[in-house]
């Protein structure tokens, strides 16, 4: 049989659950077990109590776990009834998750320099790997986008995680480059130097960013997002069309070989 | 001592060790089951439906949430019998050998279709217990409407198939015109019928003016379709004489128990699957601690025992 | 300065300053929100069904409460045209002055007894701006099946409804077969449809193994019947010309806009109203809100404005 | 028209809500304009926040109201989902209710003597009126009936509102008479002496009293329960079948003339 999905069943408490920036919170969780087996660009799968009319758990990538403490770190944002209600979820209270599902970043064998994109809420899984990149002496850029300064969630982060450039676009031009950040990844994978690109955002932010780097000739990833209902396999709501067919994100993804993917 | 109650069943030729099966869709080819459960403690389960060659399945968004479900529009996207007999052949058949059975579901966008997918699973799967007709899913753009949809269409597609096997042979039923259909069926040699499939819905996303998924329309789940699955379990069952799978936003042991008071022989879980891995066997042990509760010694004793 | 969206629409002759309705049943005959409310708010009101003669409906208990809505089985218990109009006419004929057109619904087990109630509702209720049909209330054991059930039976009543007045005749249907009966019925005249009416279901209490109410089955209503009814509109303004008024589980604005943009001409508020007594007015608002937020002048330009 | 419901919608916060007996809460909320406007025998309907599955109100009859402190008091048993989540309700917090509802008890003028027979969680409206009946001078005894004396709630109340004789049974036989309360109510009546007799309580129950009542040539009044959606005569899902036809329990009850009761 093929191989089923790594997630298990977790209980997690939260630790603290903090607005990050506009419209953004970071959410830490204690879930031992879970902490040490994630690898970035995975997810896990929430449920968040308080609405019995809805049913699903809500998939969320994670921006650091700590395997000593612990610990795991989302961000998230509030966009609609689900992350509104885990926005409320108060430090001490408890749920379930599904995790870890997916399979997350495959950085390339001898990798010399990486260009990392992550738009909006699209950061933490780029922040994830940038950590990582760092930890196996991996050079790398970041472009981070935001519509504006005050939602721009991870430049200090990727700075302290030493990052070479770490290049800011808001659409309004609130902070950096006024426009969006795949203009200077465009500029920087056409000035050459990249041999894996990781992308993370709005969809067609990455489908600009996996273009720039099919020009530039570098291998790209990018973490796609579909409706998910199990996140484990079991019920193919979470495909995504590629060259080799319909490919569940919670499975086959949710990071994709960009040049791969059809339908964005 | 407290004697313990039988929950094994007959399934219209399948002996289930227990009422407890699964909802084609919500539990993948059960392999995917396998390291969050044991999956060996259920009566029975259902896969995925597949078709003689491999379907694609829908675009994304292919699943939105609504209040009390979801709904889906997954499009019976599906790796053809043969893949699943490959890829899953062999976990199921070890599955059933533990006693717990497998029915096959049967996709196909006309008789042909069906009569050749079910040919295809009798060679390819010997192990299958049984095998479940799809005719009933809302997604399949077949004209629009499927063949289940009026009594000559499904009879259509069970006369066919009915020629192929004499394995056990169920058919999955769209939720409409349950008492002509189900009858219809009947006299067509169905061994069983599992009511309901998912029911076709709408959500529309106000803002963006468009459905919240690919297509315009989608199958509901979850417990939004509870009552109305139970109220046609309870027509099914009066209408003819072979067992009923009682399907439809079970997620509690009782909400299994009503399904099996109004007529059900066996119950299948849903969208629980998908909420909770575990669902299943916890909804299990539930109906048997209400089966215990209600006195009897066998299960069967309570199947359409409503009263009224 | 901000201007305001036209809200007003013509559904079916019946000219409504904005098209938020009230679901038979759910809404008295009016008065009852007299003193929790501004009725005259609405758009429209239509009254609980009633029949030629006075009907006790069914046996307690009428009401059973399931995950996102409720169950009833009231069974059209009305005190008889000639004491409704006695008893309610006086407000509503005040009401209607108000600029809030009033739709009474009709009651009947046969097509000879809606012909009679309507007969004295022409006569007696001259205030009213039309009539709905109800021939789909699951809770008439008129030989099991309402005259709704099948495109046939519907027509019937349509047709011979029809040759009684030129007033607007709108009719309420069944949650079954809604393309079908939608084009029967606008082959006999009607001037515009309610779908849907509740959706029979059933609950069992599994201890008892009792039907939760006094009949085997009841009417759904509420959350759960919202993403069907919304699909019923949708397939029922793809089927015929004639106006539709969106009825099942609008709860908010975002409720009411799916409908409309679905196809609905006006949308009735049902079980927020038992809920919340306020409820049709907040629907209202936020309506109006969306209509607002999505940049057009008149409602009307999102009438069926669905893309897909 | 006819004349609508009393009902309104008020706010209301929660002051207590503390268990007073095996399975029986007390509730005390605040709302102020109710409060002067209850009558014995009537009831609210209130919205218990926490099931966004569970819709509907929960009909309550009130053992006491205070108009100077703008407060009201329910006992209420927790018997399935809804006045589970009830009795989770903290001080402080908040809902809506509608009410008052229906019409309460309609002592008989120049009343000399009252029964009041209550069992299990039937003793808040009966107590309530007990109260009245004192402070009118009006002279009654009490029938208390409970599974067990743990249940039992009432009895130190109806002492304090001067009741004369308190009979109480218990279906266990663990405080005063082991059997049903009918069996001392119906003894008492045969005695004479009653011209009003007020009972709430299990349908068995009160259609006993009222039938001992109607030996005893008494008045008889009882509280009615029906599965209610609305509580203000706008859905007729709450109708008594009486010798008079069907009548909506929320506005010609809850509390009916118990000969013209056809079905309990
Ligand atoms: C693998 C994966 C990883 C994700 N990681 C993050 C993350 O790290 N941080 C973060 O903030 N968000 C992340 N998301 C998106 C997050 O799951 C959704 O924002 C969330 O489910 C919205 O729930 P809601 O009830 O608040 O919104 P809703 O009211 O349900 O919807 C609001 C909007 O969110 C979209 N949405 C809803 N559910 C999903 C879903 N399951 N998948 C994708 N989009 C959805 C809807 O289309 C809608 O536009 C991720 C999604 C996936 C699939
Ligand atoms: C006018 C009136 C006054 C009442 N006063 C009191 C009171 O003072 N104290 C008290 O404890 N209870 C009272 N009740 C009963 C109370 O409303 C129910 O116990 C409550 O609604 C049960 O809700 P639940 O969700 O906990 O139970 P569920 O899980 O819904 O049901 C549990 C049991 O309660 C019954 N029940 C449920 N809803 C109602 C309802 N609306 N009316 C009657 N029975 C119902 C069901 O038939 C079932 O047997 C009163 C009911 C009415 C109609
Ligand atoms: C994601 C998903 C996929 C489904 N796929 C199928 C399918 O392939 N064949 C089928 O007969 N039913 C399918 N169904 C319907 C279920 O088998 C079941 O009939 C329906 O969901 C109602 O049961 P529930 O409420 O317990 O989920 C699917 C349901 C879901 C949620
Ligand atoms: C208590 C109750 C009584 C009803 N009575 C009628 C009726 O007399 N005639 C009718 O056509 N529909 C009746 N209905 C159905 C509603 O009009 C409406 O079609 C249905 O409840 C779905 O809308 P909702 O979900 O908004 O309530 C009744 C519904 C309820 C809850
Ligand atoms: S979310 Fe269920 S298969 Fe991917
Ligand atoms: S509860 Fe609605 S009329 Fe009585």
């Amino acid at each position: 049989m093929p191989t089923p999905s790594p997630a298990r069943l977790h209980d997690f408490t939260v630790v603290s659950n903090e607005k990050i920036a506009d419209g953004v919170f970071s959410l830490v969780i204690s879930a031992p077990r879970l902490a040490g087996s994630l690898k970035p660009g995975q997810f896990v799968n929430l449920a968040v109590p308080g609405n019995a009319m809805s049913l699903l758990r809500i998939p969320l990538s994670f921006a650091s776990a700590d395997a000593d403490k612990g610990t795991v770190e989302i961000w998230y944002a509030v966009v609609g009834e689900g992350t509104e209600r885990l926005s409320q979820m108060q430090p001490g209270s408890t749920s379930t998750l599904l995790g870890p599902g997916g399979h997350g970043w495959t950085v390339p064998e001898g990798c010399k320099k990486a260009l990392l994109v992550g738009g909006g809420i699209g950061v933490p899984p780029v922040l994830c790997l940038a950590r990582d990149l760092a930890s196996s002496g991996i050079a790398f850029d970041v472009c981070v986008g935001a519509a504006s300064a005050d939602s721009m969630v991870g430049v200090e982060e990727f700075n302290a995680a030493a990052a070479g450039k770490v290049l800011v676009a808001t659409d309004d031009g609130s902070a950096g480059y006024h426009g969006f950040c795949t203009d200077p990844a465009a500029e920087l994978l056409a000035a050459g130097g990249y041999d894996y690109v990781a992308t993370c955002g709005p969809s067609p932010m990455m489908k600009k960013v996996a273009a720039s780097a099919a020009d530039a000739g570098a291998f790209c990833e990018a973490s796609l997002e579909r409706m998910m209902s199990c996140g484990f396999g079991a019920c193919a709501t979470c495909a995504v069309e590629t060259v080799d067919g319909m490919k569940g994100a919670c499975m086959c993804g949710p990071v994709f070989d960009a040049s791969k993917v059809v339908a964005w | 001592m407290v004697i313990k109650v039988n929950m094994a069943v007959d399934f219209g030729g399948v002996k289930m060790k227990n009422p407890i099966n699964t909802a084609s869709g919500t539990f993948g080819y059960g392999w995917q089951f396998s390291e969050l459960m044991d999956v060996s403690q259920l009566g029975a389960i259902t896969t995925k439906g597949c078709a003689a060659e491999p379907w694609p399945g829908n675009p994304a968004p292919r699943m939105a949430e609504v209040r009390g479900g979801m709904m889906n529009s997954v499009g019976l996207q599906n790796p053809g019998v043969a893949a699943f007999a490959a890829q899953s052949g062999p976990w199921l058949d070890e599955l059933s050998q533990k006693g717990t059975q497998v029915i096959c579901q049967v996709a196909g966008h006309s008789t042909e279709e069906y009569v050749s997918a079910l040919e295809m699973f009798c060679e390819l799967c010997p192990w299958a217990a049984g095998f479940e007709i799809n005719v009933s899913c809302p997604n399949i753009a077949a004209g629009g409407i499927a063949c289940g949809s009026t009594p000559e269409g499904a009879g259509d597609v069970m006369r066919a198939c009915r020629k192929v096997t004499d394995k056990p042979l169920f058919v999955k039923m769209a939720p409409v015109r349950i008492p002509e259909i189900a009858r219809a069926l009947e006299a067509e040699g169905a061994d069983g019928l599992s009511v309901i499939n998912s029911i076709p819905g709408m959500a529309i996303d106000v803002h963006t003016r468009r459905s919240k998924l690919s297509k315009p329309t989608g199958g509901l789940s979850g417990p939004l379709c509870h009552p109305i699955a139970v109220r046609m379990v309870w027509e099914a069952a009066n209408a003819v004489d072979i067992p009923i799978n009682g399907v439809g936003g079970v997620m509690t042991g009782e909400d299994a128990a009503e399904f099996i008071l109004a007529g059900a022989t066996c119950v299948s879980v849903g969208m629980a699957n998908l909420v909770d891995p575990t669902a299943s066997v916890r909804i299990l042990a539930e109906l048997e601690a209400w089966a215990e509760s209600q006195g009897v010694n066998d299960i069967n004793e309570l199947i359409g025992a409503l009263e009224c």
